[in-house]
């Protein structure tokens, strides 16, 4: 009898439990009106970042991010010019191959390859997410980025000594190629990053790419 | 303001314009069979919405909201999409009855209405064997799921057939038996006498101790498991068989067996509802309205079962109801019948 | 007299997969059925089969990371955990204090969210629709935590051989103190939804019961082992890390059933939560990385280091040739594994709803199994 | 039971069967003939220090020139853990099972045979189960296998 009694508060308190979330706020957002605001270090395309003034890109072809990548999804096209120096011709990242793991943006000392929080790029056909350094570079024009404050390199003495270490971020993080520069400090106050509630993007039609 | 009123005023007006007798009821009973299946066509779609909406805001969801306002369209678009879908028959099935079993199951969920009294005098025909006509037509969906299992001659629908029909039968004494315990009080089967004997609230056989509230949990349990709704909705467990019986049907045909089962959830709450809780019985609201809230009362209450619990086996649900339910039943019967007689109890 | 002729029954086959709901990943079942008793499950295997290990085999160290990830992508953390745990002690690399600390969150933080994971599915697979939404609340509670630091929400890629890629933003210690705050309480509306109901009890208890001496010699790790009375935890039997600087206490089980797996777990989410929260506190400040240039090559060596993640023993064997910097060969040792090869033994006289309910309660996913 | 205290028990309770290996880095590993490992299993099984009742892992590897297969034991009870390995060459490579021992061998020496092509006697259900049914393609896991549809990464 006691175990009849039993059942019968649970099964009450499980109506309570399930009842009680009736009163309570939806919390899913309704994508296309409201965006989710990704965090900033979130990794979606791979885009390629140029300065803001003179809209050059970063790179300066040394290769590491096509060595670093585990699907070989980078693939970097580039003729030397007479004194043996890369000049960039094209730069090819096949967003199907790519599996978002960030060791390019990691293997590079010069801030040019970044993983940018956008993820709104699926094409009908599997050619169309091979894409070239136009695309690249013009996606990657409004995304922020650490400007790496570097010394000329003929005057960096033989030992690569630790740059002096900035003093914005508490806890500097190195980067994983010996040298001391900080490229992406854990200091992440350049977008504020959501609060709790998701910050809702006002009504935003897709963007107009491909 | 009683729309039995106009319904008499219109009769009257038919008959007073000359046609033969039969065709003046002819035509009366037509109209009233229309004039229910748009009404139950109507409440089953607001169910089916209402089901997702309640589903949606238990889980902290919005459930649909793109079709109009909050998704009020969404039940008619479905129904668009179901009925332009491509109607599969598989190749090896057996032609006849995998045609027929639909068909049965919407009929059957339908013609359980020409008793069901949704108003004062709101009733298609009151038959003095009212509950009785009602229960003997609900279990004709046991046959369209057999017909549908063995139809579809796919390993899962038979399965899941096997076992709603085992499960729709052995669900079904008890519920007979707490039907009965009331029937026993209100002395007849007819529906409306039974709605009249409830006419003050204390009347309502859910307060009648011991008895009332007892039957009252039986019916539900049962009928919980009659309209195949968690935690008894074997026959279609997705997780074990797939989609049981409604496995190979696809189009109109689904939406004809998904449409039988609002409908049946319709029915079981709409019962419980002229029996326990005192039918249209109410104080100042007009008698329909008191039919709908408090039939609507029950289906979301069964609603709130079906998205709190999980399932049981088939073997356990078969064990719960011959072992647990039915003699419960038989006493609550022998209780209710000394209640009956007995100077103190009956009020 | 009349004689009863024994009704002529015959079993029949039912093919429970490859795509069927309550398959976690991609398996398939061939169940020879007699009406609704299971009398033989064989299970098949090999629908997810990457060939991960022959991939590594091509990588370098730090490629293999985005690789190890996809190996077991409920809890990728402990994969590449287990990845640089070896290769640590392969070539004798001791991470920071702060990198340890932060793995030690990163993985607990990990371990609740698959058994999150772990809690919706069961319920989903038992009928009961609502625990998995709740479930996944939670879930994405911890994703944002994630996505704040490492910036993907399933394969992560941030703990670095020697250390972790990044640290914390500086939001990331309030918002994950305030998710341990909350999480108690919804643990209690889990307990209150599901523990005592009287259906998931039926459903639950005395089903799959997997003996001691089976489980030992099936080679069963993790929770399911754990239920079946024999309390091993590499945690605290083999420790790795700096999980001996905190204080849990490991649940075991009594009976080895379905119920006891099912209790296990939801003690094992409070246990994990209290982890993460000593952790919080002492969580030192300084380097989180040593360096490790890209083409490291380890000495010439095997290890076979082991951790505990949510579904068991995760071990990973690596053996260095010593002169490449490209591992000779990586296998990968997931709990699912063992745990579907003794299935068939348990299932076997029990219903197909038993089935489903078994397969979830040992939380068997496909990629570790098929790699 | 710490490494040194193991390595010294096991070194001189089977003196002349088992050699230890340096390349061990975390755990002893040690190496033993193929005609005595399941005389070995049986003794580490039932020897109460040792009572090694759980086997991690088998893992084969195709080290160029010859065949591996390291075995990963551990005892739930005493904290004891090591690995031991058996070589053999290339040509009709054999072991034996040691499912009675531990059941759960039977899946991890299927992988081995699947993948590498290493017989494995009396094991009783010697089926393909990770590769499709119809693979024809040889044992991809061998350092010599190379298959049309081999994406190899590119050399940099």
């Amino acid at each position: 009898m006691k175990k009849l009694i039993d059942a019968i508060k649970n099964l009450a308190l499980g109506l309570l439990t399930t009842g009680k979330h009736l009163g309570r706020r939806a919390i899913t957002i309704q994508y296309p009106t409201e965006k989710w605001q990704m965090p900033e270090r979130s990794r979606g395309i791979v885009t390629l970042l140029s300065d803001k003034e003179t809209g050059k890109l970063n790179c300066t072809t040394c290769l590491l991010c096509e060595r670093s990548c585990p699907t070989a999804a980078i693939k970097i096209v580039y003729d030397k010019d007479e004194k043996g120096k890369r000049i960039l011709k094209d730069f090819i990242v096949d967003h199907g191959l790519c599996c978002f793991c960030g060791l390019c943006q990691e293997a590079c000392n010069f801030a040019a390859i970044k993983l940018a929080p956008k993820y709104e790029f699926s094409t009908f056909e599997k050619e169309d997410l091979v894409w070239h350094i136009a695309k690249l570079q013009e996606i990657g024009r409004d995304v922020p980025y650490e400007k790496i404050e570097r010394k000329k390199p003929e005057a960096r003495p033989a030992v690569a000594k630790p740059a002096p270490k900035p003093t914005i971020a508490a806890n500097p993080a190195e980067t994983p190629t010996g040298k001391a520069h900080v490229i992406e400090s854990g200091k992440a106050d350049a977008i504020p990053v959501s609060e709790k509630k998701p910050k809702i993007v006002d009504k935003v039609e897709p963007e107009g790419e491909k | 303001m009683e729309i039995a009123g106009i319904f008499k005023y219109l009769y009257e007006m038919l008959a007073k314009s000359g046609l033969p007798q039969l065709a003046v009821d002819l035509i009366a009973l037509v109209a009233s069979a229309l004039i229910v299946f748009t009404f139950l066509a109507v409440t089953a779609l607001f169910l089916v919405w209402w089901e997702r909406k309640v589903s949606a805001h238990i889980q902290q969801r919005f459930g649909p909201m793109r079709t109009g306002w909050h998704g009020w369209l969404q039940t008619i678009v479905d129904m668009i999409k179901l009925i332009q879908k491509e109607d599969i028959t598989p190749a090896t099935a057996d032609r006849p009855v995998f045609f027929w079993a639909p068909i049965i199951a919407l009929t059957a969920a339908f013609t359980a209405y020409v008793v069901m009294p949704f108003g004062k005098g709101l009733i298609v025909s009151d038959l003095n064997i009212g509950i009785l006509f009602i229960i003997a037509i609900t279990t004709f969906t046991i046959i369209s799921l057999l017909m549908a299992g063995w139809g579809s001659n796919n390993k899962y629908a038979l399965l899941g057939g096997m076992r709603s029909a085992a499960q729709v039968v052995s669900y079904e004494v008890p519920m007979v038996v707490a039907v009965l315990s009331v029937v026993l009080f209100a002395g007849s089967m007819s529906m409306m006498d039974i709605v009249n004997s409830q006419a003050k609230i204390y009347q309502w056989y859910i307060f009648r101790l011991p008895f009332g509230p007892i039957a009252f949990m039986i019916y539900l349990i049962a009928g919980t498991a009659e309209s195949n709704r968690t935690p008894f909705d074997l026959p279609e467990a997705e997780q074990e068989l797939v989609a049981g019986f409604n496995v190979e049907y696809s189009g109109m045909k689904f939406a004809m067996f998904f449409f039988a089962e609002f409908v049946n959830l319709f029915t079981i709450s709409a019962i419980a509802a002229t029996l326990f809780l005192g039918g249209w019985q109410g104080p100042f609201l007009p008698s329909w309205m008191w039919f709908m809230i408090k039939t609507l009362f029950i289906v979301f209450v069964l609603m709130w079962f079906r998205w709190t619990y999980p399932r049981l086996r088939v073997d356990q649900l078969m064990e719960f109801s011959w072992k647990f339910l039915l003699p419960i039943s038989f006493a609550n019967l022998i209780i209710a019948g000394f209640m009956k007689y007995s100077r103190w109890f009956n009020w | 007299m009349t004689t009863t002729k024994a009704l002529h029954t015959e079993e029949f086959l039912v093919n429970m997969g490859p795509h069927h709901p309550s398959t976690h990943g991609v398996c398939r079942f061939l169940l020879t059925m007699d009406g609704e008793v299971v009398v033989k499950a064989v299970p098949y295997i090999g629908y997810l089969h990457r060939a991960l290990e022959k991939i590594c085999e091509n990588r370098t160290y730090p490629q293999c990371l985005p690789i190890l990830d996809r190996f077991e992508y409920c809890t990728s953390m402990s994969c590449e955990y287990a990845f640089c745990l070896a290769t640590e002690k392969l070539a004798g690399i001791q991470a920071p204090e702060r990198a340890e600390y932060l793995r030690v969150i990163m993985l607990e933080l990990n371990r609740i969210a698959s058994h999150l994971i772990w809690f919706g599915t069961t319920s989903l697979d038992l009928g009961a629709i609502t625990p998995f939404l709740y479930g996944f609340r939670e879930r994405e509670d911890i994703l944002d935590l994630f996505e704040m630091t490492c910036g993907q929400r399933l394969t992560y890629n941030y703990i670095r051989i020697g250390g972790v890629s990044r640290d914390v933003p500086p939001e990331f210690i309030p918002k994950a103190k305030e998710f341990l705050d909350k999480f108690p309480a919804k643990i209690e509306d889990y307990v209150k939804l599901l523990n005592e109901n009287p259906i998931w009890m039926i459903r639950n208890q005395n089903v799959g019961i997997l003996p001691r001496e089976m489980a030992l010699s099936y080679g069963v790790s993790g929770p399911v082992l754990r239920a079946s009375g024999i309390k091993f935890d590499i945690r605290k039997d083999d420790p790795y890390s700096i999980y001996d600087r905190f204080d849990f206490n490991i649940p075991t089980g009594k009976v080895g059933d379905c119920y006891d797996r099912y209790l296990l777990r939801i003690e094992e989410m409070r246990q994990s939560s209290r982890i993460v929260r000593q952790a919080l506190e002492q969580l030192p400040s300084g380097e989180i990385k040593t360096k490790v240039s890209a083409n490291f090559k380890p000495p010439k060596g095997e290890v076979y280091s082991r951790i505990e993640n949510s579904r068991g023993e995760m071990g990973i064997y690596i053996q260095s040739p010593g002169d490449s910097k490209k591992p000779l060969r990586v296998k990968m040792r997931g709990g699912s594994y063992n745990h579907l090869q003794v299935m068939p033994e348990i299932v076997k006289g029990g219903k197909i709803a038993d089935l489903v309910a078994v397969m979830a309660s040992m939380d068997i996913i496909m990629p570790e199994v098929d790699r | 039971m710490d490494r040194t205290e193991l390595t010294k028990y096991l070194l001189d309770r089977f003196s002349d069967k088992l050699q230890l290996l340096d390349t061990g880095k975390a755990e002893p590993v040690f190496i033993l003939k193929a005609e005595n490992l399941l005389e070995f299993c049986r003794t580490i099984k039932a020897d109460d220090t040792l009572a090694i009742d759980f086997l991690c892992n088998i893992a084969a590897v195709d080290t160029g020139d010859l065949f591996e297969i390291v075995y990963s034991v551990a005892s739930t009870k005493n904290r004891i853990r090591f690995d031991f390995k058996i070589t053999m060459p290339y040509e009709n490579a054999e072991i034996d099972s040691i499912q009675e021992f531990w059941a759960g061998a039977n899946w991890h020496e299927r992988e081995v045979w699947e993948l590498f092509g290493i017989n494995i006697r009396n094991h009783g259900n010697l089926t393909r189960f990770l590769l499709p049914d119809d693979w024809n393609q040889g044992f991809p896991m061998r350092k010599n296998w190379d298959a049309p549809d081999f994406v190899r990464m590119p050399e940099l």
